[in-house]
């Protein structure tokens, strides 16, 4: 497969290219109307055609930046194409993002062109569009609900490709000669990184880094054009747009895109991808579902569901990586196939699953391992929006809970004496748009990325993230903090949804809590204790002997670790509302913006380490219809048995 | 209401009576509705409305009087007439298929548009194959439209009250009718369940430039959408005119507040 | 054709309704009360015909077996109604008309495998020979045993008709008959009237069993004669009790002179079906029989 | 648990509207067409075919006549053994008197006169609805049998009303062993379910449960009562004649009018209850529960005999059929009104939720 598109370098040529080779086989389906509507490669090429002609007619030239919002729709994915025809960037933003936060990436790339997917997003556009001089057209793909709007920007997507369906039987040539111009090292698309701290910034990813990357990984995984991948997470992130877009283009294999985001499970059965990629939280709330849902069966099934999935704890993940395991083990896991792992599978449609990639985040051990016992090829990858994707990926036969493997061939991985990670790779992006100086402090003068995150490599010569760089901090008594390794092992425990350690510069470790409403409200129930919505349940004295349970567990395992024994955590509260992105606590794709929460809860973090029992908290809330209300009342704080280390064993 | 012109008097009832025996329903009621209108019948209850409504659609067969559409006189409507000349309707207390699911239910509003013979039907031929798929499509339509799309499987009886109603709807607007007639189509229903069926009714008369004849009892629902009033008590007509005249016509008040007659 | 013939096949034709009547009353009654078309009446006539010639066969005498039978109905009716009715309760009129079928089934069945199937004569006294005075003067002979049962049925409804109308329970049984929620929330013990219902119902079946035992003998035949009642039911309307008197008359006379007079143009036996025919010509002109009630149903 | 559904996506309305979506029900179809098509007929021993098989198949057809028109269309009949005398009389006369006409030919014919008679006796469905209709379909009942009974053509005169079925060949085969009759009963059979389920998934099936559910609102959309409904009796009757035909032909051999009695209409109400009361599978089940029942409970009272050493008379059996058979009807009726089509549509469910309840 690899040899056929060696002289195509950007993604134009690539998708021309399929239209011809493999012209009648599905490129994009969308569920929609009750069927998936199907899109050829040649639909999706002609589409890609009017439609740049359509915005050439629009005044958008090489060099242009045209910003997508919206979800994954086939629509969206043509207007990427047909931007890259003429030379223009499409700079995708995630759709569910506030108005505020749109505002920045499209005065800073002096977007004049946006595809806005329905009217939701057109207000967003709309609503900013006084700080926005440049933005002069928003094109709207879902009428509904827009007839009255009288916007002269506003442009219905039917009628532009109707225009430019005319422009291109006119004149063919002119579209044929600007994908000509186009060169491996121009600009392919532009990512904006939520970034934990201060303004978000542009990366310029050129056609030679995305296609690179993917051919590479492609070839190395043996991807082909019968795969089929489901895409439900937002365009807007690397991790989506590289499956759904760079490398589909690269490999000819076929993307589906959702009804709706809450038929994305159902839709999930119905297509049954063979090559899928999601972050560890999804995979953590499809298992707390399996687990809800398994609570409520018969005691039979019940029995029947903890006696096989004891046999794949045991022998499930050697079978699937071929290692030589006993014939009476064998059969029996074969008989839980059929009675057990298969129709779960089947049910989670993870049922033609070949590859499926975690990455973005650490996921919990039992977590990884549950999903491989039951014989679903899950592998961790490492990466990042700098490095389009691809840095290190665990190959088939050597996959472990906690590394993301070795380095992708043509990476190079190199440490500071911080244990700070360098790469440098092809896949590595040009630069921050119009932020040199960044550029420079991320990019040095040999090549190398400064990637922030601190980690080391294991003897199997696997890459072991242990935390953010800059938040590895040390106690008073010079231990190394590492908080992201002590709220990964916090988070692995269903009923803790999210954990916010502190330690740096004090003497001992203390952290905030999130429990998961879904998880902790069947608990409740199951023990048939009342309670009235999120904060009655957080603050409840039971569910603090259940969080403080997990917690006791996780010292317990720090104690085994000598050099961070005592980085064990002696203090805990449960904060009353659950962070979140619209509140700034968190970013786009649900990781913990550390400053941000120390500054706004500095008063929870002082009664932590003054050793008060509770402390006084005032928050506004923003009711369901607009309406804002304040909410006080005290928290409770609570201790948490710490071991003396290396003599810790499993708690109760 | 917005930017669609009103056309010609397009449906018009002249001096219609309905007694049931003894109990005069309908007492020489006239009034008429023109193309695209959203026209509203008010009244207290037990003025006669849904008997007005099933005169109109030929469930009751009146007295006396006319029945005046598309330039065609009817002295009693015949329900299956007025069904194929386009006129279709909700029903006050939900009158769905319960054995049915909500694709089913939607798809027996298209029955006048389905010409295959039962032969054709039967060995699942060529032009009954495409006939399905053709009004499946145009059903999948209605269902995008009513944003029904999830229950679209489930059958009927399962389904909450608000989104029976939409099903509802849905069936009539499957027959592609000139005429709606809406039987109370937001009893019962709850803040946010009334403005949904508020706009799916304006997108209705707007989108599809469908004629809207309407009972309803919330008055800021009628007075807000609706182009004409017309108000019944006791079975005759009292009042007809623009939201406005309506609102503050001392004869209409008094209906309301029940002064003696 | 002269007139006497002619009195004589009619008066014969009226005496027969009246025996259909009385096995129409049993539906009538059952339907009344609970709004169940009960179709094992039939087999229930024969069941309690069946039990008390078997009885008087071992040497009980006549009051004895008929209490005894009429108990062992009446535990029959409480039984039918624990078991089949009370689980049913809102199902659909159509699935617990099929429950009764199942039950005519179970009757049948058990009728059998208790005391045997071999058909038995019935006497009672009355011997079925024409009145000598009538015979003579007009030369019309109507059997005594006519006259009796004719006398049997009238003193039957009188009795049903007052239960009915005039007592307390009578007017539960009507509230039960409109609308069982309603009832209920009045008051009314619902199992409570089902099973006296029930219990009457029985003693007509058994009434009526041993009328048409004594015509004609106690067989398996006899269940067919519930398919002679529902015409009758069909023409006075299932929820009245003046209307099984009439229709049973109608039908009767009907099916008599037919027989009489039609009959053999057509070839003969068409008792069978005339009774239908006429029910249906009735229906098409009042779809609700003679007293049933206008079923107008609301939009 | 058998079924594998993720990745069989629909990308056509065809496919999402076929009768059996999912690949797992299609082979399982396929293979059970299979076997009845070729193993039985070879592996079938004499009594099972034509004793067991070819009934269950014939009672089959019946039930879905009467199912179409009680459970699709909501017309209660109690005259169904009516429409099969009518279609076994007139098949025998048409291969009689038109020798030339061949075997299918005289059944679709046979099955054209009883829906002719159907729609006569569908008349008063006009009218009148639920128990009062259900009297009038006795009245077909009877007035049938006595026609047949009384006029001599039909039964060309023969005296005692006993009709034998003459020899048939299809495209010059003889169908005369068991295997050849049970595969002419399978064909039709097969063919006419497959017809009886288009049309009930198509726009008359729907105005039919239109009608069944609520005529009030059905009449209102334009479904035209009248034609509806006499459809529902000239189809339901249509093929309670071919069933009639059938069995007299590839079942029975000779028969006479007292073989159609309303006994015979209560076994085909009683499938259609048990089965399940509007649904095409319902009918087989309920055909195969009601042919196969006797024969387990005979097998059963002999296996007790020869345990208990007690003579079970042939009338105890009966009577203990009658009654086990009433109290199933009172017994489904309670449990699961919707028969066994309902049991093993919720099964169903199950495994393709399996492992999970909901």
């Amino acid at each position: 497969m690899g040899t056929d598109i060696a002289g195509l370098d950007t993604f134009p040529r690539l998708l021309m290219h399929h239209a011809a080779v493999r012209g009648a086989r599905p490129a994009i389906r969308e569920k929609d109307l009750g069927i998936w509507q199907t899109w050829t490669w040649r639909q999706f090429a002609d589409e890609a055609r009017f439609l740049a002609c359509a915005l050439a007619a629009q005044g958008v030239k090489r060099g242009d930046h045209v910003a997508l919002v919206g979800a994954n729709r086939p629509r969206l994915y043509a207007t990427m194409a047909a931007a890259q025809c003429l030379g223009a960037i499409p700079v995708p933003l995630y759709q569910d993002a506030v108005a505020a936060e749109m505002a920045f990436p499209i005065q800073n790339a002096s977007i004049a062109f946006a595809f806005a997917e329905d009217q939701e997003q057109v207000d967003k556009l709309l609503e900013i569009l006084p700080q926005c001089p440049t933005l002069a057209r928003i094109c709207f793909d879902d009428p509904r609900g827009l007839r009255h709007y009288a916007g002269a920007e506003l442009l219905a997507y039917d009628r532009l490709l109707e225009g430019g369906r005319a422009d291109y039987r006119r004149d063919p040539a002119f579209l044929e000669a600007e994908i000509a111009k186009g060169l491996a090292q121009d600009t392919a698309a532009m990512f904006f990184t939520s970034g934990t701290t201060g303004v978000p910034k542009g990366v310029v990813l050129t056609y030679h880094n995305l296609i690179e990357r993917s051919r590479v990984v492609a070839d190395w995984e043996g991807i082909t054009d019968r795969d089929v991948v489901l895409a439900f997470m937002p365009p807007a992130w690397i991790g989506q747009n590289i499956f759904s877009y760079a490398q589909p283009l690269v490999a000819g294999y076929c993307i589906c895109c959702p009804e709706s985001a809450e038929t994305v499970t159902t839709d999930m059965r119905e297509i049954g991808p063979s090559y899928y990629f999601a972050p560890p939280r999804i995979f953590e709330s499809l298992l707390t579902q399996v687990s809800v849902r398994m609570d409520d069966a018969s005691a039979a099934k019940r029995a029947l569901y903890r006696y096989f999935m004891g046999v794949a704890q045991r022998v499930g993940e050697r079978i699937m990586e071929g290692k030589p395991v006993g014939l009476g083990a064998r059969l029996l896991y074969g008989l839980g196939d059929l009675l057990v792992y298969g129709p779960l599978r089947n049910v989670l449609g993870m049922g033609r699953i070949r590859i499926a990639y975690t990455g973005g985040e650490a996921i919990g051990p039992d977590l990884f391992v549950f999903y491989r016992s039951i014989g679903v090829n899950l592998k961790q990858l490492y990466g990042s929006t700098e490095t389009s994707v691809f840095v290190c990926i665990q190959p088939n036969d050597r996959v472990k809970s906690d590394t993301v493997g070795p380095a992708v061939p043509g990476v190079e991985l190199k440490f500071t004496p911080a244990r700070e990670l360098l790469i440098r790779s092809p896949g590595l992006f040009k630069e921050y748009y119009k932020n040199p100086q960044a550029t420079l402090e991320a990019k040095d003068a040999e090549g190398w990325f400064h990637t922030g995150d601190a980690g080391y490599i294991d003897a199997d010569g696997h890459l072991k993230i242990i935390d953010r760089a800059k938040d590895v901090g040390a106690l008073t008594d010079g231990t190394l903090f590492a908080p992201k390794y002590l709220e990964n092992k916090l988070k692995f425990f269903p009923h803790i949804r999210e954990a916010v350690c502190f330690g740096d510069g004090r003497d001992k470790v203390c952290a905030f809590i999130n429990i998961d409403p879904d998880a902790v409200g069947n608990w409740a129930e199951k023990r048939s204790m009342p309670y009235s919505g999120y904060t009655d349940l957080a603050s409840r004295d039971e569910v603090y002997d259940l969080v403080r349970g997990c917690i006791e567990q996780v010292n317990a395992d720090l104690a085994g670790e000598p050099e961070i024994a005592n980085s064990q955590i002696h203090r805990f509260l449960i904060l009353h509302k659950e962070l979140d992105a619209d509140d700034g606590e968190l970013t786009r794709t649900r990781k913990v913006r550390r400053r941000h929460v120390g500054e706004k809860y500095q008063s929870l973090i002082e009664a932590l380490y003054a050793g008060r029992q509770a402390v006084h908290v005032e928050a506004q809330i923003k009711y369901e219809d607009g309406r804002t209300g304040t909410y006080s009342s005290d928290l409770k704080i609570r201790d948490a048995k710490v071991f003396p280390p290396a003599a810790g064993q499993r708690a109760a | 209401m917005s930017g669609r012109t009103i056309g010609e008097v397009t449906l018009s009832v002249e001096g219609v009576s309905l007694a049931f025996g003894g109990v005069k329903a309908l007492s020489d009621v006239s009034f008429d509705v023109r193309e695209h209108e959203v026209r509203a019948i008010i009244g207290p209850n037990g003025a006669g409305k849904s008997s007005m409504l099933n005169v109109l659609n030929g469930v009751y067969h009146p007295q006396s009087g006319k029945i005046k559409f598309k330039e065609k006189e009817f002295t009693d409507m015949d329900s299956h007439e007025a069904a194929s000349l386009g006129i279709a309707r909700t029903f006050q207390n939900i009158a769905l298929f319960k054995g049915m699911s909500v694709l089913d239910n939607i798809m027996t509003g298209r029955n006048l548009k389905m010409r295959c013979g039962i032969l054709q039907q039967a060995l699942w031929l060529g032009p009954a194959r495409r006939e399905e798929i053709e009004h499946r499509r145009a059903v999948e339509q209605v269902i995008d439209f009513l944003e029904i799309q999830h229950v679209r499987k489930t059958p009927v009886g399962r389904l909450p009250y608000g989104l029976q109603k939409r099903v509802e709807l849905g069936r009539a607007l499957a027959a592609e009718p000139k005429v709606l007639l809406l039987d109370e189509p937001m009893a019962g229903m709850n803040l946010e369940e009334k403005q949904d069926m508020c706009r799916f009714v304006l997108d209705v008369n707007d989108h599809f430039g469908t004629t809207i004849v309407l009972i309803e009892h919330d008055m800021g629902v009628v007075m807000d959408i609706s182009d004409r009033v017309v108000v019944l008590d006791y079975g005759r007509k009292i009042a007809d005119g623009v939201p406005d005249e309506i609102r503050n016509n001392q004869k209409v008040i008094d209906a309301y507040l029940g002064v003696a007659h | 054709m002269d007139v006497s013939f002619f009195i004589e096949v009619l008066a014969g034709g009226l005496l027969a309704g009246v025996m259909y009547s009385l096995v129409a009353l049993g539906f009538v009654l059952i339907y009344k009360a609970s709004g169940v078309f009960n179709f094992a009446q039939g087999s229930m006539v024969f069941f309690a015909a069946l039990t008390f010639v078997s009885l008087t066969e071992r040497g009980w005498n006549f009051w004895l077996a008929f209490a005894v039978t009429l108990a062992v109905m009446v535990a029959l009716g409480i039984i039918t109604e624990r078991v089949v009715l009370r689980p049913l309760v809102n199902q659909p009129p159509i699935t617990l008309f099929m429950a009764t079928i199942g039950l005519t089934f179970v009757l049948e069945g058990l009728s059998q495998l208790v005391w045997g199937s071999q058909p038995h004569g019935l006497e009672l006294g009355i011997a079925d020979v024409p009145m000598e005075w009538l015979s003579q003067k007009w030369n019309i002979n109507i059997s005594q045993f006519d006259l009796f049962a004719a006398l049997v049925a009238g003193v039957l409804v009188a009795v049903l008709a007052l239960l009915f109308q005039k007592t307390r329970i009578g007017r539960a049984l009507r509230a039960v008959a409109d609308d069982h929620q309603a009832a209920l929330a009045v008051g009314i013990p619902l199992q409570h009237i089902w099973a006296i219902v029930w219990g009457v119902a029985g003693f007509v079946a058994l009434v009526a069993g041993l009328m048409w035992g004594v015509r004609n003998g106690v067989q398996f035949a006899l269940t067919f004669v519930a398919l002679k009642a529902l015409p009758v039911l069909l023409i006075g309307g299932f929820e009245s009790i003046p209307g099984a008197i009439l229709g049973g008359l109608i039908i009767g006379a009907g099916e008599k002179l037919a027989e009489v007079y039609v009959g053999p143009m057509v070839g003969g036996g068409i008792e069978s079906w005339f009774a239908y025919v006429i029910a249906l010509l009735f229906l098409l002109v009042r779809p609700e029989g003679l007293f049933g009630e206008k079923h107008i149903d609301r939009v | 648990m058998l079924y594998r559904e993720s990745g069989q996506f629909k990308s056509t309305y065809a496919e999402d509207q076929q009768i059996f979506p999912i690949r797992q029900d299609r082979i399982a179809m396929a293979a059970l067409l299979l076997v009845a098509f070729v193993a039985v007929p070879l592996l079938g021993d004499q009594y099972w075919l034509s004793a067991i098989l070819t009934p269950f198949l014939v009672f089959a057809l019946a039930a879905l006549g009467l199912n179409i028109l009680t459970g699709y269309a909501g017309q209660l009949s109690l005259g169904t053994a009516a429409f099969m005398a009518v279609g076994a009389f007139m098949a025998y006369n048409f291969v009689l008197r038109l020798p030339w006409l061949g075997i299918l030919p005289s059944f679709v014919l046979a099955g054209l006169c009883a829906a002719l008679v159907g729609v006569v006796f569908g008349l008063p469905s006009l009218r009148i609805k639920g128990f009062y209709l259900a009297v009038a379909t006795l009245a077909c009942q009877f007035f049938v049998l006595w026609a047949i009974q009384r006029w001599g053509w039909i039964t060309n005169h023969s005296s005692s009303g006993v009709i034998t079925a003459q020899k048939i060949t299809l495209l010059g085969y003889p169908i005369n062993t068991p295997a050849t009759k049970y595969l002419l009963t399978l064909a039709i059979v097969a063919v006419l379910a497959l017809a009886a389920k288009n049309l009930m998934r198509s726009e008359t099936g729907r105005a039919f449960m239109a009608v069944r559910d609520m005529d009030v609102a059905a009449s209102v959309i334009g479904i035209p009562m009248m034609k509806t409904k006499l459809l529902a009796f000239a189809i339901s009757s249509f093929y309670c004649g071919v069933a009639g035909a059938l069995y007299a032909y590839t079942y029975l051999g000779t028969v006479e009018p007292e073989a159609f009695t309303l006994d015979l209409s209560f076994r085909v109400l009683f499938m259609v209850i048990i089965g399940g009361v509007g649904s095409i599978l319902g009918c087989f089940l309920g055909a195969a529960f009601i042919t196969l029942f006797p024969i387990f409970l005979s097998i059963a009272s002999k296996a007790l005999e020869t345990a208990l050493g007690i003579e079970i008379s042939h009338a105890l059996v009966s009577n203990l059929e009658s009654i086990i058979f009433g109290g199933l009807i009172i017994f489904f009726l309670i449990v699961e009104p919707n028969g066994l089509a309902r049991l093993w549509q919720i099964t169903k469910e199950k495994l393709r939720l399996w492992p999970f309840p909901h």
